[in-house]
C-alpha cells in the first residue's frame, strides 16, 4: 500500500509542477501549487500508517499554513489585478533584465 | 600550522629595545598625522563641497576641456578664501613634515643602533582567530625606512608645492585629502609586518590613485582615465590575492618574518610552488609599477594634477611592485624562474616604454613613459638579485623624476597662463607650443636640466650611480648567462634612448626660438616660491642623492674624487640585513656563476663608458634637435606614417588591449545579461547572435513568459540537482 | 462489522428513506403548471444564462479570504474538543492562547473595517 | 534555573524572545489600527509604531540576552537553545531594528500603513527566530512560511505601485511553489527516518537506518527549497524582480535578514541532520557556490538601475555565503555568521540610502542619479561609499573581514578552486560597487537634479552613522566579534561525523 500511496503522492506532485509550468492564469497556478501540497498530504498521511499518528498533524499544519498562503496569495492576487485588470503572468512583466 | 605569537606590543617594544637597541620612537605617529590630516580635510572639503555644490554644477556645464582651463576657471570666480581653503595650506603640509620630522628621528635611531633582525611592533591582532592569526602590526627594519624616508620626504615638498599649484582650485581641501590619504596608505604599505596589512595599503593607494586621476571629475576623459587605471589595477590585484592564498595555503601565516624565515626550508629551491607564489607576486607587482602587460593605465593617469602625477605616479606608488619583490626577495632568490621573469619583464618595458618616449609631444607623456622605462629597471635591478640596487634607483628616481613632474607641471602652469592671456586654443602641455621658455623660467630650466643629467647617467649626478650600478648588475647576473647578455644590451640602448629623449624634451622645451606666439611669450613666467624651493631641494638630492651608494672601487677613482668621499656602498651595508637571506640563497644555489660579468671589465670601466655615452647622446640629441625647424602642434598635427606613427600611437597597445581584452570582458558580460535573463526572460532567440536552427528552437521554448520562465528554470534546476544527488 | 456502528446505519437508512419519500411524495402531490422560469435549470437563484466569465464584486473576495483563515481554527479546536480531559488544563490554556491570538486578528479586520459589505 | 524540557513551562523559557516579540507584533498591529481608526491627524507619521516596534525588539533583545545565560540541562526535542540560535537571534533582530529605524521617512513618505508595515516585519523577524531555534523539520517549516508569508506581503505592500504588486505576486507564486519542495523533502525525509527530530535524523542516516533512496531525495527536496530560499543560482531567478520591486524597506529587510535567517536554518539542516551524507551534498554546494559567485556578479557589471544591482549583489552574497556552507566546518560556520552580521548592516545602509536618494516614487533608481549625490548630502554621501567599499570588501572595512574569514573557512576544507573563484568574483565586484561612488563623487550633478530636498530625520542619520561606524569598527577589530561567532558554532556539530 505504502509504495502505491507514494506513486500516486508523486504524480500528483508533478501534476501540480507541471500545471506551475504551464498554465498562465496566476490562480490556476496557485492552485496547482496547492495541489502540490496536498500531494505531499497524501505522503504524510501514507506514512502515517506505518509511522505513527504524528503524520496526521503534520497534515493539519500543512493546511493551516496553506490556508494562510491562499489567503495572502488571493489578496496579492487582487492587489494586482487591479493594476493589470488580468491575472494572465504573461502581462506581468514591468519587471525585468 | 603554526601558532602565532601573542605578545603583547609593550613586551615586543621592550624586545626591540633589549634585542637590538633600536628604539622606535612613536612610529604609529608617523602613519597617524597623514591620516589625521585626511580626516581634518576632508571634513572641509565635504564642507566646501557641499556648500559649493552650485558652483560645480555651473561649472560642470561649462564642460573645460584641460586641466589647466579648469584651474582658471577657478581665477575668474575668485572666491573670497574661507577656512575651508586656507587651513589645508597648514593641515595638509604640516602633517607631513611632522611625519618626516619623525620618520628622520627614527632613521638615525635605527642608523645608529646597528639593527639586524627587523622590529616588529603589534598594536592589536586584527585578525585573532582561526588557523590565519594576522596582527595588526608595523615592521620597522632598513627596507621600510627608506621607503618612508622618501614617502615622508619627497611627500612633504609635493605638498609644499601644490599649495602653490592647486591654490586656486575649488577641490582644494578635497586634493589635500586624498593627498594626505594616499600618503597614509603608502604608509601601511611599506610598513606592514604581514601581507594582510600591506594588502591594506595596497588597495588603499589604488583607491586614492584612481580619486586622484579623476581629481578633475567634470572631464569626461579625465574621468574615464581614473577607470582605467582602476580596472587594470584590479587584475594585479587578483595576483597578489592568488599569492597570498597560496602563502596562507604553504606556510600557514602571512607574517613576513615567519614566511621568510620558513620559506628557504619549506619550499624546494625552483619548485612549482616558490615559482607560482613569485609569478603571482608579478603580477601583482606589474600592476601596481606599470610593467608589462599591465602598463597601459600609467599615461593616461597624467590626466590628473601635476603635483599628483609626481608622487603617486612617479615617485612613490608605482615603486611599490618593485617594493614587494625587494620585500619579498627570500622568495624570488627561492625561484630563478621568476626572478628572471622579472628581469625580462622589467629589460622588456623599459625599452619599450622609452621607444614610446622617443615620439611623444606632450611633455607629461613624456615622463610618464619614462617612468615606465625607469622602472623597468628597477624590476631588472630586483630581477637579478640587486635589491639594494633596486632600491637605490627607486629613491634616486623619486627626487629627480619629482622635480622633472613637478618642473613639468611649473612650465604647464605658466603656458597655460600665457595661452589663456591671449585665449589662444592652444594645448598648453605639447611641447611642440613651447621653446625657448628659458628665458622666461630660469630656475625651473636649471632645476629641470639637473633632473635631465641625473635621468640620463651622467656623473656625478645621481643616477649614474644607481642606474649604471643597475646595468652592472644585469650583465653580470645568473643563472641563465645569455638571456641576461641580451638583457643587459636591451638596458644599454634603453640608458642610451633615455638620455635621447630627455635631451629632446628638454630641447623642444626650453631651447631654440619660441613658438609658442608673440602676444603670449610676454605672459610666460616663472613659479611662485611655493614652487621653487621644492625644485631647488629636489635638485640638490638629484646631484647628492647617488652618493650614498658608491662602490669602492668607483669611490678610489676618478668618479668618487679618488676617495673623497665619506663613504662607500652604504645603501648596499644599510640594506644587508634585508637582503642577507636571498644573498644567501643566491650564493648557495649560484654561487659559480654569480657576479661573473660576460662582458667584462670592472665598474670603473664601465662608469666610464656610461656617461661617456649618455654624454654623447645627450649632445647628439642637443645638436640634432636645435638645428631643427620644429612645427607647431597645429602645424603638424599626428604623424601620418611609417616607424614614428607607431611609436606615437604607443604601439598599437592601447587598441590591442581593446581588441583582446575590453570587448571580450563587454561581450561576456551582455552576453550573460542576455542569456541568462533576457533570453529565458523574453526568450528571444535572436539575441544571442548568430545561433543555429536547433537552439532557436530550444530557445522557443523559454519564449513563454516570465514568471513561467523562472518556475520552469526553477523546476530545471531542481531536477538537476536531483540528478546529481541520487544519481 | 461491530454493532456500535448499528446507529449509524440507522440513521443512514432514515435519511435515505427520508430523502426519497419526500421527492416521492412531492411528484404525487404536486400540481404541474409550467412557467419558463420554472423551466429553467436551477442555478441558486442565479440566471444561468449568459458571459461565464461574469464579474463578481471584489467583496466576496474580501470574505472569502477571511472565511480560510477563521474557518481553519476549527481544524485545531475539533481535536481538542475530542479529547479536552485527556488533554487538561495545558490544553485547555494553550488553545485558549491560540483563539486569543485569533480575537487579535478579528478586532483588527473589525476595526478595519473588513466586516462591512459596504 | 535550568532548562530541562521535563515541563511544558521549559518551552515557555526557551521561546521567551519570540513570545515577547509576537505580542508586541500584535501589539503594533492593535494600536496601528486603532489609531488609524481614531483618526489622528498625526496617523501619518509612522514613526511613533516605529518606536513601539523598536521597543518590542529591544524587549526581545532582553530575553535574547537573558536566555543566553541560561544553562541547558537536557537538550531538547524541538527548540534549539545553543549560541548559535541566539548569536543568529542577534542578526535577525538588529537587522529588523535597523531597517524599521531607517525606515520612518520613507514608510511616511509613501503613505505606508505603518502599523501593518512593522507587524510584518515583527512577525517575519518571528519567523526567522524559530528558524534559527528549529531542531525539528515541522517547526522548521513552520518558521520559514511565517517568515516567508510576511514577505511576500512586505513586498507587495505598496498597493499605489503596479511594481510592488508584481513583485509580491511573483515572489508568492514561486515561494509557494519553492514551499513545495521543501515539504515534500520533509514528507520523505520524515519517511524515511521515522522522525523529524535533526539529531535524530543525523543519526539514523550516519547509523544506516534511513531509506537510501528516500533520504537523498529528501534531502535534495530540502535542498532546493533552501536555495530558493537564498536565492541560489539557478533558484535565483526571482530575487531582482522582487527586490527591485518591492518597496526600499522591504527590500533591504529581505536582502539582508531574511537571506540570513535562511542560510542559518540552511546551516543548522544540513549540519545536524546530514553530516554523514555530506560527500553527496557538498558536491551539489560547491556547484550552487560557484554558479552563485559568477553569474550574479557578471550580470551585474551591465545594471544600470542602482536597486537592481544591489539586488544581484545580494545574490553574489549568497555565493560567499555558500562556500561556508560547503566548506562546512567550524572556522566556515563561524565565519557565515560574522559575515551575516557585516552583510545585514551593509546591506540594509546601502539600501536605506537607495531609499531616501530615491525621491518620492522611488523614480530615481539609475546610477546617473546619483551624480554629484555625495557633495550635495555629505552625510549621506560617505556612509553609502562606506557601505559600498564594504560591500566591494575593501580592507579595513567588516566587509573584508568576513570575506577573509569565508576564504579562510574554505582553505581548511581544502576548497581551493572556490576560494579562487571568490576571489576572482570580489575583484569582478570592486567594479560595480565603485561605479555607483564614482558617479556619486566625480560626476557633476546634473542641474535638475535637486539632492538638496532629500528629507534625512535624525534618527535616521544617527542609524546610518552608526551602521558605518561599525562596519569599520568590524574592519579595525574584528576580534570580539569573531570570538563570538566561533563561539557560537563551537559544539555546534552534536551529529560530530563532520569531516
Amino acid at each position: 500500500m505504502l509504495v502505491e500511496a507514494l506513486v500516486l503522492s508523486a504524480l500528483l506532485f508533478v501534476i501540480g509542477t507541471v500545471g506551475v509550468l504551464v498554465r498562465r492564469n496566476a490562480i490556476i497556478m496557485f492552485l496547482s501549487i496547492e495541489l502540490m501540497l496536498n500531494a505531499v498530504n497524501l505522503s504524510f498521511v501514507a506514512f502515517s500508517r506505518y509511522l505513527g499518528i504524528e503524520g496526521q498533524l503534520y497534515v493539519f499544519f500543512v493546511m493551516t499554513v496553506a490556508a494562510a498562503e491562499a489567503a495572502v496569495g488571493l489578496a496579492i492576487i487582487i492587489a494586482v489585478f487591479r493594476h493589470y485588470e488580468t491575472v494572465n503572468v504573461d502581462n506581468f512583466n514591468l519587471l525585468k533584465w | 600550522m603554526t601558532e602565532p605569537s601573542r605578545i603583547a606590543p609593550e613586551a615586543l617594544e621592550a624586545v626591540a629595545q633589549t634585542g637590538s637597541g633600536f628604539n622606535p620612537l612613536l612610529p604609529g605617529l608617523i602613519l597617524l598625522l597623514p591620516l589625521l590630516g585626511f580626516l581634518v580635510n576632508g571634513i572641509l572639503a565635504l564642507i566646501a563641497g557641499s556648500r559649493e555644490g552650485n558652483v560645480l554644477r555651473s561649472a560642470a556645464l561649462a564642460e573645460p576641456d584641460s586641466e589647466e582651463e579648469r584651474v582658471d576657471l577657478q581665477h575668474k570666480e575668485d572666491a573670497p578664501r574661507r577656512a575651508t581653503h586656507t587651513l589645508p595650506t597648514w593641515v595638509g603640509p604640516g602633517v607631513m613634515l611632522g611625519a618626516f620630522i619623525l620618520t628622520t628621528l627614527n632613521f638615525l635611531r635605527m642608523l645608529g643602533s646597528g639593527l639586524q633582525d627587523p622590529t616588529v611592533i603589534t598594536y592589536w591582532s586584527w585578525m585573532p582567530t582561526g588557523t590565519l592569526a594576522v596582527d595588526a602590526a608595523i615592521q620597522l627594519d632598513q627596507l621600510s625606512m627608506i621607503m618612508m624616508m622618501v614617502i615622508t620626504g619627497v611627500g612633504f615638498l609635493i605638498h609644499v608645492f601644490s599649495v602653490g599649484y592647486m591654490k586656486e582650485d575649488p577641490g582644494y581641501p578635497r586634493y589635500f585629502a586624498y593627498l594626505n590619504l594616499f600618503v597614509f596608505f603608502m604608509l601601511v604599505l611599506v610598513t606592514g609586518a604581514n601581507f594582510p596589512v600591506m594588502f591594506v595599503g595596497w588597495e588603499g593607494v589604488g583607491l586614492c590613485s584612481y580619486l586622484l586621476i579623476g581629481f578633475w571629475f567634470q572631464d569626461r576623459e579625465k574621468a574615464d582615465a581614473g577607470k582605467k587605471a582602476f580596472i587594470v589595477n584590479r587584475v594585479g590585484d587578483f595576483g597578489l590575492l592568488m599569492a597570498m592564498f597560496i602563502l596562507f595555503a604553504t606556510f600557514g601565516t602571512l607574517n613576513y618574518q615567519e614566511i621568510f624565515a620558513a620559506a628557504p626550508t619549506t619550499l624546494v629551491y625552483g619548485g612549482g610552488v616558490v615559482t607560482a607564489i613569485t609569478l603571482f607576486l608579478l603580477l601583482g607587482a606589474t600592476g601596481k609599477s606599470a610593467q608589462i602587460p599591465l602598463f597601459v593605465w600609467l599615461p593616461d593617469a597624467m590626466a590628473g594634477p601635476t603635483p599628483v602625477s609626481a608622487l603617486i605616479h612617479a615617485a612613490t606608488m608605482v615603486t611599490a611592485g618593485v617594493y614587494l619583490v625587494a620585500r619579498a626577495s627570500v622568495l624570488f632568490a627561492l625561484a630563478p624562474v621568476s626572478a628572471a621573469a622579472v628581469a625580462t619583464i622589467g629589460a622588456l618595458t623599459a625599452l619599450f616604454a622609452a621607444t614610446i618616449a622617443l615620439k611623444q609631444y606632450d611633455i607629461k607623456k613624456v615622463l610618464a613613459y619614462s617612468t615606465i622605462s625607469q622602472l623597468g629597471f628597477m624590476f631588472m635591478a630586483v630581477g637579478v638579485g640587486a635589491y639594494a640596487a633596486g632600491v637605490f634607483h627607486l629613491m634616486t628616481h623619486a627626487f629627480f623624476k619629482a622635480l622633472l613632474f613637478l618642473g613639468a607641471g611649473a612650465v604647464i602652469h605658466s603656458m597655460h597662463h600665457a595661452l589663456h592671456a591671449t585665449h589662444k586654443d592652444w594645448d598648453a602641455q605639447d611641447m611642440r607650443n613651447m621653446g625657448g621658455l628659458r628665458r622666461h623660467m630660469k630656475w625651473t630650466w636649471v632645476f629641470m636640466w639637473i633632473a635631465t643629467l641625473a635621468i640620463a647617467g651622467i656623473w656625478p649626478f645621481a643616477g649614474f650611480f644607481s642606474k649604471d650600478e643597475i646595468i652592472w648588475y644585469v650583465g653580470t647576473s645568473a643563472p641563465f648567462g645569455p638571456l641576461y647578455a641580451v638583457l643587459w644590451g636591451m638596458a644599454v640602448v634603453t640608458a642610451a634612448l633615455t638620455a635621447f629623449y630627455m635631451a629632446r624634451m628638454m630641447i623642444l622645451t626650453f631651447h631654440g626660438p619660441n613658438r609658442t606666439g608673440e602676444a603670449e611669450g610676454k605672459h610666460l613666467h616663472e613659479a611662485p616660491l611655493t614652487m621653487t624651493i621644492p625644485l631647488g631641494i629636489l635638485a640638490l638630492l638629484s646631484i647628492f642623492g647617488g652618493w650614498i651608494n658608491v662602490p669602492q672601487s668607483v669611490r678610489d677613482s676618478f668618479f668618487g674624487g679618488f676617495g673623497m668621499l665619506p663613504m662607500s656602498s652604504w645603501l648596499d651595508e644599510w640594506m644587508a640585513p634585508v637582503t642577507a637571506a636571498a644573498d644567501a640563497i643566491r650564493l648557495e644555489q649560484l654561487g659559480a656563476y654569480a657576479y661573473q660579468s660576460p662582458v667584462g671589465g670592472g665598474h670603473v670601466t664601465w662608469g666610464f663608458i656610461a656617461t661617456g655615452l649618455a654624454m654623447a647622446v645627450v649632445l647628439a640629441a642637443t645638436w640634432y634637435f636645435r638645428s631643427k625647424d620644429v612645427p607647431t602642434a597645429v602645424e603638424q598635427g599626428a604623424p601620418r606614417s611609417g616607424f614614428g606613427k607607431i611609436l606615437y600611437n604607443k604601439w598599437y597597445v592601447d587598441e590591442l588591449y581593446d581588441r583582446i581584452i575590453v570587448r571580450p570582458v563587454v561581450g561576456i558580460s551582455r552576453f550573460s545579461w542576455r542569456v541568462v535573463d533576457r533570453v529565458l526572460i523574453d526568450g528571444t532567440v535572436n539575441a544571442v547572435g548568430a545561433v543555429s536552427k536547433g537552439t532557436g528552437w530550444f530557445g522557443s521554448l523559454f519564449q513563454t513568459g516570465q514568471l513561467n520562465t523562472y518556475a520552469f528554470i526553477l523546476a530545471l534546476g531542481a531536477l538537476a540537482l536531483l540528478g546529481v544527488l541520487i544519481f | 462489522m461491530s454493532s456500535a456502528y448499528l446507529p449509524v446505519l440507522m440513521l443512514f437508512g432514515v435519511s435515505v428513506l427520508n430523502a426519497v419519500g419526500m421527492v416521492v411524495a412531492s411528484q404525487v402531490l404536486n400540481p404541474r403548471r409550467a412557467t419558463p422560469e420554472k423551466d429553467m435549470p436551477y442555478e441558486s437563484g442565479m440566471i444561468p444564462l449568459g458571459d461565464t466569465r461574469a464579474r463578481f464584486s471584489v467583496k466576496f473576495y474580501m470574505v472569502a479570504i477571511s472565511f480560510i483563515i477563521f474557518d481553519l481554527e476549527a481544524i485545531f479546536l475539533i481535536p481538542w474538543a475530542v479529547e479536552m480531559r485527556a488533554l487538561g488544563w495545558g490544553g485547555f490554556v494553550a488553545v485558549s492562547i491560540f483563539m486569543m491570538v485569533l480575537v487579535v486578528g478579528f478586532v483588527y479586520e473589525w476595526k478595519k473595517g473588513g466586516l462591512d459589505w459596504e | 534555573m535550568e532548562l530541562e524540557f521535563t515541563s511544558r513551562v521549559d518551552y515557555i523559557w526557551a521561546l521567551l524572545p519570540e513570545i515577547v516579540l509576537s505580542i508586541g507584533a500584535m501589539v503594533v498591529l492593535l494600536v496601528g489600527v486603532f489609531r488609524e481608526a481614531d483618526d489622528d491627524p498625526a496617523a501619518g507619521d509612522a514613526s511613533p509604531l516605529g518606536w513601539i516596534s523598536l521597543i518590542a525588539l529591544a524587549a526581545a533583545a532582553m530575553a535574547n540576552g537573558w536566555l543566553t545565560g541560561i544553562p541547558v540541562a537536557s537538550a531538547s526535542p524541538m527548540v534549539a537553545v545553543d549560541p548559535f540560535r541566539l548569536f543568529a537571534n542577534w542578526i535577525f533582530l538588529g537587522g529588523a531594528g535597523l531597517t524599521i529605524l531607517l525606515s520612518f521617512p520613507y514608510v511616511t513618505r509613501q503613505r505606508l500603513q505603518a502599523g501593518e508595515f512593522y507587524t510584518l516585519i515583527l512577525l517575519c523577524t518571528v519567523g526567522m527566530m524559530f528558524m534559527a531555534s528549529a531542531r525539528d523539520l515541522l517547526l522548521l517549516f513552520l518558521g520559514v512560511e511565517t517568515m516567508s508569508i510576511a514577505a511576500y506581503v512586505l513586498t507587495a505592500f505598496n498597493r499605489r505601485d503596479r511594481r510592488s504588486s508584481e513583485a509580491g505576486l511573483k515572489y508568492f507564486l514561486l515561494g509557494a511553489f519553492s514551499s513545495a519542495f521543501l515539504l515534500y523533502g520533509i514528507a520523505l525525509t520524515w519517511g524515511a527516518t521515522g522522525t523529524t527530530n535533526l539529531l535524530e535524523i543525523g543519526e539514523a542516516v550516519a547509523g544506516g537506518a534511513a531509506v537510501p533512496g528516500l533520504i537523498m531525495a529528501g534531502m535534495g527536496l530540502l535542498a532546493i527549497g533552501f536555495a530558493f530560499k537564498v536565492a541560489a543560482v539557478p533558484f535565483h531567478m526571482w530575487t531582482p524582480d522582487v527586490y527591485e520591486g518591492a518597496p526600499t524597506p522591504s527590500t533591504a529587510f529581505m536582502a539582508a535578514t531574511v537571506k540570513a535567517a535562511s542560510f542559518v536554518a540552511f546551516a543548522r539542516l544540513f549540519m545536524e541532520a546530514f553530516p554523514a551524507l555530506y560527500d553527496s551534498w557538498s558536491t551539489v554546494f560547491w556547484w550552487l557556490a560557484a554558479l552563485t559567485m559568477i553569474i550574479p556578479n557578471v550580470v551585474a557589471l551591465s545594471q544600470s538601475n542602482v536597486k537592481r544591482m544591489l539586488a544581484y549583489s545580494s545574490i553574489a552574497h549568497g555565493g560567499y555565503l555558500l562556500v561556508a556552507l560547503t566548506a562546512a566546518n567550524e572556522m566556515a560556520t563561524a565565519g557565515l555568521l560574522f559575515y551575516l552580521l557585516v552583510y545585514s548592516i551593509m546591506n540594509i545602509g546601502a539600501l536605506a540610502v537607495v531609499m531616501v536618494a530615491s525621491g518620492h516614487a522611488e523614480e530615481r533608481l539609475q546610477i546617473g542619479d546619483y551624480a554629484g549625490f555625495g557633495w550635495a548630502q555629505p552625510m549621506l554621501g560617505v556612509v553609502f561609499t562606506i557601505f559600498l567599499l564594504s560591500l566591494a570588501g575593501f580592507p579595513g572595512t567588516g566587509g573584508f573581514m568576513a570575506k577573509i574569514y569565508l576564504l579562510q573557512g574554505a582553505a581548511e576544507s581544502e576548497l581551493w578552486t572556490l576560494a579562487v573563484v571568490l576571489a576572482l568574483a570580489t575583484v569582478v565586484s570592486y567594479y560595480y560597487y565603485l561605479r555607483v561612488a564614482w558617479y556619486m563623487w566625480m560626476r557633476p550633478a546634473a542641474p535638475d537634479l535637486t539632492h538638496e530636498e532629500v528629507w534625512v530625520p535624525l534618527p535616521m542619520r544617527m542609524g546610518l552613522v552608526a551602521s558605518a561606524a561599525i562596519l569599520i569598527f568590524l574592519g579595525i577589530f574584528p576580534g570580539g566579534i569573531i570570538d563570538l561567532a566561533r563561539a557560537a558554532t563551537h559544539g555546534f556539530f552534536l551529529a560530530g561525523v563532520l569531516p
